[in-house]
């Protein structure tokens, strides 16, 4: 079980800020793929990966890492802070 | 080394103020302020701010320890809100005490770059016309390059 | 476009509050400040600001009106004191308000060079073991350099 | 007649603050040498001119400027201000 949070337009797009997702990825890409699988507000948030980031606990980094041990993965479009 | 996440409005002057007043370690101080910026074409009636909050100050933290690496600095200063926020309304400060100008003003240019683009903040400005999100500029991301020689 | 050239203390926080508030047409406020600088090695007791009166304000004027053709400001702020001040003092401070950080920070950094070793100011330190007149530094003439692409 | 403005060290080894000068000087060049062949403290003041800034009527010039119509010669170091 991992723990799934969603930021900004992707968290409008899927309607909830945070989920536990029981999955069997290894990747956060094929984590992006079962949640496409399950619904069309899943596949439109995903629909353009060039335009999401995402952050395994609480650290940035790349759709190809490994999420085993992972407790968070977070999704979210590039930062505008400042 | 404060780092303040925050919803209530702050007061730059008198951050600075608290900031700088009694040392006499540092000869130069440089600040950058972000404020919520009318237009006139499209008026902004709000604007908000999500964060995450977990992962926020930590991505702070470390984009300071790495400023603090770079340059030789006597303290800084970050703070930036989130929630609802007003037109005219600070958005952030950057504040950096350095003995000589040059650390202080690179300093604080590396750290605004940083946190532009990689603390966990997302604008949503609310407008006449409707509400969008504020995207990321290629300028914002291509600025970072110029601190990786 | 106030420039102020003063022998009394002022208030780095007041000066950028008063500056700034009610303001909702810049994005983004950047603020330099130079204060005296105590020295652990040489104490310093006081330090002593002379300028050639006639010339200081024409040309910080100029210097400004340069910075106002090269960047995009909203407005800026130059004040600069002379006579005499302790450690800790606030000895100058430049602030820039523009729409986009970038002009906001190079137009204080282009105001400050200018400032350093082209407006009629010259330090002298009176420290335990005796007075001296500040040197001008090769890094200042070099840091004009910059600016002349 | 000009009106000759000394500061910082300049002003000190000078020991006034500013004189008119009766000058048949052509350039700032000529000025400093008739100043240098009164009396030593001119000549300890402007011992070496690469560390001497000048200013005609208040505007930064160099050495070979023509002194001709000015009102204030100014002589004085590198500026140290900020």
């Amino acid at each position: 079980m991992v723990e799934v949070l969603y930021f900004s337009w992707v968290r409008e797009r899927i309607g909830i800020p945070r989920e536990s997702v029981d999955t069997k990825a290894n990747t956060v890409r094929q984590l992006v793929d079962e949640l496409k699988a399950r619904e069309p507000r899943y596949d439109m948030a995903f629909s353009d990966l060039s335009s999401v980031r995402v952050a395994i606990d609480q650290e940035l980094t790349d759709f190809d890492a490994p999420i085993s041990g992972a407790r968070e993965v977070a999704f979210f479009p590039p930062m505008t802070g400042g | 080394m404060p780092v303040r996440i925050q919803s209530n409005l702050f007061d730059i002057g008198a951050e600075i103020e608290a900031f700088q007043s009694g040392r006499t370690d540092a000869g130069a101080m440089v600040s950058f302020c972000g404020i919520v910026r009318q237009s006139e074409d499209a008026p902004l009636s709000r604007m908000l701010i999500e964060h995450y909050a977990g992962m926020t100050e930590k991505s702070i933290r470390k984009i300071e320890l790495e400023a603090r690496a770079k340059w030789s600095l006597v303290d800084c200063l970050i703070i930036h809100r989130f929630g609802e926020l007003e037109p005219g309304d600070p958005i952030m400060m950057v504040a950096t005490l350095a003995e000589h100008r040059s650390d202080a003003f690179q300093a604080a240019e590396f750290l605004m770059d940083y946190l532009k683009s990689r603390a966990p903040f997302w604008k949503k400005e609310f407008r006449t016309g409707g509400e969008s999100w504020v995207a990321s500029k290629e300028s914002d991301e291509a600025a970072l390059e110029r601190w990786s020689e």
